[in-house]
């Protein structure tokens, strides 16, 4: 059935680090140690990019994640500093814990195996060959392609770079005024 | 090759554990990061079902249809970014007016 | 499968450099004197005992900064593709990646003229 | 998986494929990993013997010859010393920041081709895969400031990790450009598109931004403000002690002659060397580039003097982040239209094409480009030298007035 070739244990290993690396997030009292934790489990899922043969997705959520996400979650950590030293605050603990555990088991059970469990069509890979980045270029700006988002992309960063400075120094012109 | 339910199962699994940070935890920074959790769950799904359900036709001349989990996952990482710049921001900004950072006490629009 | 096995080569890199550092910091360990005490383990900072937070309150600036990189940095997610099919775009393709960058360098001239860019 | 070269030899010699193919892979990682280590022993010996020059100074001269054996007597010395960890320190990411720090540099030299039959990998995103990789050395630091649990150490790990932050923009816009000319981010394209001309005359300016904030992302004077080790606290290392101390500044003496291997791969033409090919030459004249970027750094480190937090940041965000971005607009332009008019090589499609192209043929579009480059920088350094001037005028007044209003009390 199953070949534990490289790639079936690469699997195991980053589905553990994705998902004990979330546990971490979730379960730490302290949120520095919650963002190192999110990083390692979104370096995990940075493996499951390249097992897919999406490298450059790889190589983007290191880079997005661990090098710019990362910093700007310790920065907000810091800036909101007292937090860091709080007792770890849960509310409706154990409704949520419940509600996560129904949430999966009902996505495993109602979906993911009556629908892609044992169907023969979802357990390879269609095509062996994959595109390139190249081909990724040529499709995000080209007429036919994805050019209307890739715009659209530009202007929500620009929006969202705008609003959050305006937001931000608000806060910063009050602090200098003290 | 693992099959694809396999995928889906880790995603699954990690869309529950960023649902259960987002409802238990009080922290505005730690909501922030329990929604990065599940934003990355759909980008596993995406990934994986492009990879699973995509058809080549010719090597040489690429459809850009034949790229769209890659262009949607790259999408992805636009809106999580744009949604950790603003959310942070405004979880400093509280912090800074109300000296607290839990979602519920800034209260002051409600009607 | 050939990719796979390019990134399985990164792999093992990944495993083995650590042991670069690891290996002579776990010689000294082994070597190295180890006579802790109270007064040697404090916190140094200016011999005088610490005094309140090591959590100090910092400014927004660093934030903002941090910000317009995350911002640039998803734009490149987007830019490298363009640049590595660069070499292949016609000119209408080629005016998308020239009207995105413009449109991002307009929320660095509204940082610019704000003067979130300066260093106060 | 295919399996060739060593992974084969292994495989008659009657291996199991599975264990010959792990194997093959993970004696070409202790190859490529021990490429950094040795470099880096020696690398400190030649840092310490240049900058000692440039002071005036002999440096090392007392244990072995030329005092060649000087860091290995320097690594005995920090093996025996006491390390200390502060007990108020966050223990599992105060041990991990050292090793993540010099792990980062490390793994870039996965994806240097030395030879054109020697390198570890050839990734399809390999420039990419290097930036990927050096974003985890800002986290180290951030890391390392954090569970020191001290003032000093996260205030410099902020400032060190704004300053990383700031100048990684026009690194990544002037690494833009050589992947626009060869058309992959392969390292191994790019410096195959570099037989013909080498991408530091069509790019200058990228070569110039890429070298400056390369400076900037190691830590050197003139942007060492951070650290500032002979005025101020150490910043973010500041409890670090014994050999964990020491892997920061192997991190730091290895990042610099890293940047001048890539400086070497992406703009000098990697392992070309006009009118002279051989596999084991090629490796020498890499390494010999890259010793001039490397000894420019070195050279700057210990002339220039250290610039203040507030310098460094305009002249990132005023200068070289808006330069970095015309210089790709500009290239971006003009090589689209030499394209039109027919100056750049071009293959069967259409596409543009360096690889195959000879000196002669790429000799206009060089020359265009080029002249292009001088003319984005003549305004740029004119702005900048007048820029300095007022600043200066502006001090001196500043202070002339403080002299006059203490003398008038």
């Amino acid at each position: 059935m199953i070949q534990f070739d490289f790639s079936t244990i690469a699997f195991f290993v980053f589905a553990v680090l994705t998902l004990g690396g979330a546990l971490g997030v979730v379960t730490n009292r302290n949120l520095f140690r919650g963002t190192i934790w999110l990083m390692v489990s979104l370096f995990g899922v940075a493996g499951f990019y390249v097992l897919l043969s999406a490298p450059f997705l790889a190589a983007v959520q290191v880079l997005v994640y661990i090098g710019a996400i990362a910093i700007l979650f310790t920065f907000a950590v810091m800036l909101t500093r007292s937090l860091t030293r709080l007792n770890v605050r849960y509310t409706r603990l154990w409704p949520s814990a419940l509600g996560a555990v129904l949430l999966f088991a009902m996505l495993v059970i109602g979906v993911i195996w009556p629908v892609f469990g044992g169907n023969e069509m979802y357990s390879l890979p269609l095509s062996d060959v994959v595109r390139t980045t190249s081909d990724l270029g040529v499709a995000l700006v080209s007429g036919e392609g994805y050019v209307l988002p890739f715009e659209v992309a530009s202007l929500l960063l620009t929006g969202a770079m705008i609003g959050a400075i305006v937001i931000a120094r608000d806060a910063d012109e009050e602090e200098l005024e003290q | 090759m693992v099959p694809l339910s396999w995928y889906l199962i880790v995603a699954a699994a990690l869309f529950s554990i960023g649902v259960f940070g987002v409802l238990s935890r009080r922290n505005g920074v730690a909501v922030l990061m329990g929604i990065e959790l599940m934003l990355n769950a759909v980008n596993i799904n995406l990934v994986a079902f492009w990879r699973y359900n995509t058809t080549i036709a010719s090597v040489t001349e690429p459809v850009p249809s034949e790229l769209n989990g890659v262009v949607f996952a790259a999408f992805m990482f636009v809106v999580a970014a744009a949604e950790v710049a603003v959310g942070l921001a405004i979880i400093i900004t509280v912090y800074r007016n109300w000296r607290s950072v839990i979602p519920e006490e800034a209260d002051t629009l409600r009607g | 499968m050939d990719v796979l096995n390019e990134w399985a080569f990164i792999g093992v890199f990944l495993v083995l450099s650590p042991i670069l550092p690891i290996l002579p910091i776990g010689a000294a360990w082994l070597l190295r004197p180890k006579r802790a005490n109270v007064l040697k383990s404090q916190t140094y900072e200016c011999g005088v005992e610490t005094v309140g937070d090591t959590w100090v309150q910092f400014r927004v600036q660093y934030y903002i900064y941090g910000l317009i990189f995350l911002v640039f940095d998803v734009e490149m997610v987007l830019l490298f593709p363009w640049a590595v099919a660069y070499h292949k775009l016609d000119f209408f393709a080629f005016a998308a990646g020239l009207l995105f960058i413009f449109l991002l360098t307009d929320a660095l001239i509204y940082a610019w003229r704000k003067g979130v860019l300066v260093w106060r | 998986m295919d399996c060739t070269g060593l992974c084969e030899v292994l495989t008659q010699g009657g291996t199991d494929p599975g264990l010959a193919q792990f194997l093959s892979i993970l004696i070409g990682v202790v190859l490529v990993v021990s490429v950094p280590l040795v470099t880096v022993i020696f690398l400190i010996w030649i840092e310490r013997k240049i900058a000692a020059r440039i002071q005036d100074r002999i440096g090392p001269n007392r244990v072995g010859p030329f005092g060649l054996v000087q860091t290995f007597a320097d690594l005995i010395k920090l093996l025996i010393k006491e390390d200390i960890t502060p007990a108020s320190a966050d223990r599992l990411l105060y041990n991990a920041a050292p090793i993540l720090s010099l792990a980062a540099v490390a793994l870039i030299w996965a994806v240097v081709p030395f030879t054109p039959y020697h390198f570890g990998v050839d990734l399809e995103i390999g420039a990419l895969y290097f930036v990927a990789v050096a974003s985890l050395g800002t986290l180290a630091i951030m890391t390392a400031g954090w569970a020191s649990n001290n003032k000093y150490a996260l205030l410099g790990a902020f400032r060190v990790v704004a300053l990383l932050v700031s100048y990684e923009i026009p690194l990544v816009f002037a690494l833009l450009v050589p992947v626009m000319l060869a058309g992959s981010m392969s390292m191994f394209d790019i410096v195959n598109a570099q037989a013909g001309m080498w991408f530091v005359f069509m790019a200058p300016l990228a070569m110039l931004l890429f070298f400056i904030s390369s400076q900037a992302e190691t830590g050197r004077a003139p942007f060492d403000l951070i650290e500032a080790e002979s005025e101020l606290v150490a910043g973010f290392n500041i409890e670090y002690s014994g050999m964990k101390f020491g892997m920061f500044f192997a991190a730091e003496f290895l990042h610099v002659f890293t940047n001048g291997v890539l400086i070497t791969v992406l703009f000098l033409g990697g392992w070309y060397f006009p009118g002279w090919q051989m596999p084991l030459i090629a490796f020498m004249w890499l390494g010999l580039k890259a010793f001039i970027p490397y000894f420019i750094s070195l050279w700057i480190r210990n002339t220039v003097p250290r610039l203040r937090i507030d310098q460094v940041m305009r002249f990132n965000w005023f200068f070289l982040v808006p330069l970095s971005i015309v210089n790709v607009l500009v290239l971006a332009f003009l090589v689209m239209i030499l394209k039109e008019i027919g100056w750049v090589p071009v293959d069967e499609t259409g596409a543009m094409a360096l690889a195959d192209a000879t000196f002669i043929e790429l000799l206009p579009m060089t020359i265009v480009l080029f002249i292009s480059n001088v003319l984005i920088c003549l305004p740029i350094i004119n702005r900048l030298r007048r820029t300095g001037s007022d600043d200066r005028v502006a001090d001196e007044q500043r202070a002339q007035h403080a002299i006059a209003h203490a003398a008038g009390d």
